[in-house]
């Protein structure tokens, strides 16, 4: 029933605070052909293209898909969007894949970008809160993300020195990855000391905002035989994406119950039982550093109210036992639209063995993360190397 | 059940959308020298205007600008009776799809000093320029019969 | 943009008017603000949790909710930020402070502003009081309560 | 270089094994989007006898600019049961999310979705939804909007082939009435193709009777895997043909005068569903016309008749109630769009023909069904998916 999916090549465009050399579609153009001349084929073996971008008023046109469609290769091929916020670069991947996996098509580009300096970010972001209760006082992601970092920290005793350092390694991994837009050699110190956004987040807590597109060819198992045999693939071996709420009873931003689920589900389509050590390198969605603890516990790296244990015990540095975000992570660049597909670009990558300066040496089985809406949809991509 | 309760309010974003170097090309030939650039794509040969930087029947990259027209025809047209915000003209204006001279695709555009019931397919037209030209598609005034 | 530079790029707006419904739930909801000065709230049958604002559905057990009550104004902070990011079309000019209230018996969060207290003073799980708006000047929105200050 | 999809067969056997259709009004202006949604997932619960824990996997379909609520699938997801599930969302036409919802269950990974949408045109407009989707360099400056360009696409349409506005009132003329027989219709109307020529001129050649309504609205399907279906009703509508397709953006690059995208889409569905001869194969067929003139189009990209015969189709009755395929007996969208969830309501009601549940509008012993879906300016996509009583 269920086909076997790998993916065959990946594609990133070099991602900047502001892209004034191309328009969305030409952005995207850049990431799929990328992809494209990744995996060595052409259009012609793509059957169908499915995009995903976060909020339209990010470039304040409706149905960005349409205005992209001949620039993300769909012309006269199957073409839809998905858009479930700031998870949708993996929402699409994961899209991409219900394609192969279906049986209804062999190849299958997955496309995902964002243009953030076209707008106003913020005010954009803004639009996510419900205008007749809450969006006159928002500020964006951070502010809500600040509630998230309140409640856990308080919760389990985090400090802000050990919410810091994920701000500092993310930074420095990113100096390995050419795609990064932060390449900071930071201290704990400028972090706590730069000035605050949205309490208790940091400015140097916080990503950045981005140009960026993002794209992934996938295959079905027949055709890797086939015609693809000589190179290194991703298997995909688990793909969750589970939603929760808003502002459902004893909500606690604590406690990640939609990650926790979603992991364990993909966990168990692969096999996995003790994640911290059958994984061989995460690549999260952390938008914020507070979020790098929370979303570790949420995939089960350590304990419940470990994280910030975790982060002290350098377990997640590119020479710790679990690798995390060596991509420098989202802290390092983020496009909303293709972020969270970068991190399954990453994930791939690191098990194909082609993340160049940024390789987790032998890394075999590789997790990419992403969450959106109102810290309510979680996603989990697991990929191996191995069948 | 209670009565209706409505909240009215709007959604204001300021933009500075990237033009591209194709619409970017348009805009800076009609700011400039008051001409229509197109694109001539390097594999099918056909030349698009406004032009787009990717060939959607060949998806590759086009920079082969050619200058179109300034004349074309009108293949196809519609009076707009119906007043909305946002719309090039008071209604009823006439909007045309256009084929310039020497390109193979159309363009949509406004027709101006000429009777609305007077507009046919076939029709010649050409472009009249804004005196003040500031690298916005409204640098073109619109199109009048030939 | 100076003459002979390229055209880089197009300024412009979007803008979009709305007309957003209330609905069953916030319309009741804002009908006990202005004409009591109460907080409703509303009891899932099956998880048992109180929901205020009261809304006719529990999103977490999927059912309808037919127990509606008034909950004391006043209640826990649960989660608060201090704005300090800018930006254009914001309505609040930063810094603020807003935050997650529970209402003393309730399991869902309320945000409102946080004000009458200095930014360092303010605390997870301090006790806040909704300061209300005179009953005339109330219009049935999330500003009939002014903003919540702490209870001494 | 377009690559055919492979047949269906052979694939898990998906169907439509029940609806829920918030009928469609001007306005609910009582309701918040969640509201309506919620009802329609509820109609749709009730039609299968299922319970929402009985759903794995949850696919919406909504816009945020026309919500004024980015990530709109926030404020939804409760109301639609997805607390805890796995939960994806498509911005586009309804048909979309059932296309892919269909592939998430022949996939494997689950046996039962629920496929949503939901509109309230009333708290924006459509000349904002549609308008909004124009770039803004070359088409926001012209003013463009779904009114504008489906005028100047049955301009292109009408003057190539000779169709005349009589012809396309025609197709007024049988939606309107049509929609007579459907409860959840918001424009029926009795009317004679002179009523529609002397309705209020909006853009040449479109009158106001010759373009769709705006409305409110929501609706839900749910999809079943073979096995399940069976277990969940007596009448699943089998899905045996899918297709998808996509043309160019810009309206003056593209050929206006046909519909390449929606005819590749069908291709693709009646090869798979082994559909030889439209007009006499497909039983009925709902479709999703923004303009009069768009239902000729279709026609015509849908293979019912050649290319320019849409205006001979029509006038030649078989495309009513009673002839060899009738088309839209809801009423289409010319009688009600809420738009996105259109596309659903295509899907439910070509689903209730082949049920046989389709009440007063019921096409008789209707096996196949045709439901086509279209999104962007001038229908950019369009996707079109067969049902059928038996496989």
């Amino acid at each position: 029933m269920k086909k076997n999916v790998a993916v065959i090549g990946t594609g990133q465009t070099i991602v900047k605070m502001r892209r004034e050399d191309v328009d969305f579609p030409g952005l995207c153009f850049e990431a799929a052909s990328a992809a494209l001349q990744d995996a060595g084929v052409t259009l012609e073996d793509i059957d169908a293209v499915v995009f995903g971008s976060a909020p339209e008023y990010f470039e304040g046109v409706n149905a960005p898909e349409k205005w992209c469609l001949e620039a993300s290769g769909g012309y006269l091929k199957p073409h839809f969007r998905v858009h479930t916020g700031g998870t949708v670069g993996a929402s699409t991947g994961i899209a991409g894949y219900y394609h192969v996996a279906s049986g209804m098509y062999d190849t299958v580009l997955a496309i995902t970008g964002d243009k953030l300096s076209e707008g106003e970010l913020q005010l954009c972001l803004s639009t996510v809160y419900d205008p007749v209760f809450g969006r006159d006082f928002a500020c964006g992601a951070p502010s809500a993300v600040a509630m998230q970092a309140r409640q856990y920290q308080a919760k389990y005793g985090i400090t802000d020195e050990q919410v810091a350092k994920a701000a500092v390694y993310n930074r420095k991994n990113a100096q390995n990855n050419p795609y990064a837009q932060l390449q900071l050699d930071l201290t704990v110190e400028q972090v706590l000391s730069s000035p605050p956004i949205s309490t208790p987040i940091k400015l140097l807590e916080a990503c950045p905002g981005s140009d960026g597109a993002a794209a992934m060819v996938f295959t079905s198992e027949d055709n890797v035989k086939k015609k693809y045999a000589d190179r290194p693939v991703a298997w995909v071996k688990g793909v969750s994406a589970m939603a929760e709420g808003t502002m459902y009873t004893y909500r606690s931003w604590a406690e990640p119950i939609a990650l926790l689920t979603a992991a364990q589900r993909a966990y168990y389509q692969c096999g996995i039982t003790n994640p911290r050590k059958q994984l061989d390198v995460v690549e999260m969605y952390n938008a914020f550093a507070v979020q790098d603890l929370i979303w570790a516990e949420g995939l089960g790296l350590c304990n419940r109210g470990d994280g910030g244990k975790l982060i002290d015990s350098g377990a997640m540095y590119m020479d710790g036992d679990i690798p995390c975000n060596p991509s420098g992570g989202v802290l390092s660049a983020n496009t909303i639209g293709a972020t969270a597909m970068v991190r399954q670009v990453e994930a791939c990558l690191q098990v194909m063995g082609k993340a160049d300066k940024r390789q987790v040496p032998g890394a075999k089985t590789a997790l990419a993360h992403g969450w959106g809406g109102a810290i309510q949809f979680q996603t989990v991509m697991v990929v191996s190397n191995r069948l | 059940m209670a009565e209706a309760k409505i909240m009215d309010g709007n959604i204001t974003v300021p933009y500075s959308w990237t033009t591209g170097p194709a619409i970017g090309a348009f805009l800076t030939g009609m700011r400039d020298d008051m001409k229509l650039v197109g694109v001539k794509c390097s594999k099918c040969g056909q030349v698009v205007c406004p032009p787009r930087d990717v060939c959607p029947k060949c998806f590759i990259k086009n920079d082969d600008y050619v200058t179109v027209g300034p004349a074309g025809t009108v293949v196809a047209f519609s009076v707009i009776h119906l007043p909305n915000d946002d719309q090039p003209a008071e209604p009823p204006y006439t909007l045309a799809l256009i084929n310039l001279d020497g390109a193979d695709t159309n363009l949509v555009y406004l027709l101006g000093d000429v009777d609305p019931d007077d507009v046919e397919h076939g029709m010649r037209v050409e472009p009249v320029w804004k005196e003040e030209r500031y690298g916005y598609l409204s640098d073109l005034k619109h199109f009048k019969p030939l | 943009m100076a003459e002979n530079e390229p055209v880089m790029e197009n300024l412009g707006r979007r803008l979009v008017p709305y007309h957003w419904s209330y609905g069953d739930s916030f319309t009741e909801f804002f009908k006990a603000t202005k004409e009591r000065g109460a907080i409703l709230a509303s009891r899932c049958p099956v998880c048992k949790g109180v929901m205020a604002p009261a809304v006719h559905m529990c999103g977490r057990c999927y059912c309808e909710v037919d127990e509606f009550f008034d909950v004391p104004d006043e209640g826990e902070l649960v989660a608060y930020t201090v704005v300090y990011l800018p930006f254009p079309g914001q309505p609040n000019e930063p810094p603020y402070c807003y935050g997650y209230i529970h209402f003393d018996g309730a399991d869902t969060m309320f945000p409102h502003m946080i004000k009458e207290v200095e930014f360092d003073d303010i605390q997870m799980g301090m006790r806040v009081k909704a300061v209300w708006e005179d009953p005339d000047k109330r219009k049935g929105d999330l500003f009939d309560i002014k903003h919540f200050k702490p209870i001494e | 270089m377009f690559l055919e999809v492979k047949a269906l067969q052979g694939l898990r056997k998906v169907a439509v094994v029940g609806s829920g259709q918030v009928a469609s009004k001007e306005a609910y202006r009582e309701s918040f989007v969640a509201e309506l949604v919620r009802n329609a997932v509820h109609a749709a619960l009730d039609d299968t006898g299922l319970t929402i824990d009985d759903i794995d996997t949850l696919v919406g379909c909504g816009c945020d600019m026309m919500d004024g609520r980015s990530i709109s699938s926030v404020f939804t997801l409760e109301a639609c049961g997805g607390f805890m599930k796995e939960e994806t969302k498509v911005e586009g036409d309804g048909t979309q999310a059932v296309y892919y919802a269909a592939m998430r269950i022949m996939s494997g990974a689950f046996d039962t979705a629920l496929v949503t949408s939901y509109s309230k045109t009333s708290e924006s407009d459509p000349h904002y939804y549609t308008g909004l989707m124009s770039e803004p360099f070359c088409m926001t400056p012209m003013g463009l909007d779904y009114v504008s360009v489906s005028a100047l696409q049955a301009d292109s349409y009408a003057s190539k082939y000779g169709i005349t506005p009589e012809q396309a009132a025609l197709v007024s003329v049988k939606n309107m009435g049509n929609a007579g027989n459907n409860p959840y219709a918001q424009r029926k109307m009795d009317l004679s193709v002179q009523d529609v020529l002397g309705s209020k001129m909006l853009a040449t050649p479109l009158r106001e009777l010759d373009l769709c309504p705006s409305s409110d609205g929501a609706a839900a399907v749910i999809l079943a895997a073979e096995g399940r279906a069976e277990m969940i009703t007596d009448s699943p509508a089998w899905i045996t043909g899918l297709g998808c397709c996509g043309d160019i953006y810009y309206p003056g690059q593209r050929d206006l005068t046909e519909l390449a995208s929606a005819r590749k889409a069908a291709e693709q569905a009646y090869k798979a569903a082994g559909v030889k001869k439209p007009l006499k194969d497909i039983d009925v067929a709902e479709i999703t016309e923004v303009c009069s003139y768009h239902e000729l189009m279709l026609y015509e990209a849908l293979g019912f008749c050649g290319d320019g015969g849409g205006g001979k189709l029509i006038e030649s009755g078989k495309t009513e109630m009673d002839g060899e395929l009738p088309v839209n007996p809801s009423g289409g969208c010319l009688a009600s769009n809420p738009w996105m969830v259109t596309g659903i309501n295509r899907v439910a009601e070509a689903s209730l023909q082949v049920s046989g549940r389709a009440g007063e509008r019921q096409v008789k012993g209707a096996g196949t069904a045709l439901a086509h879906g279209a999104d962007g300016m001038a229908l950019q996509t369009n996707t079109v998916i067969i049902l059928a009583s038996s496989v």
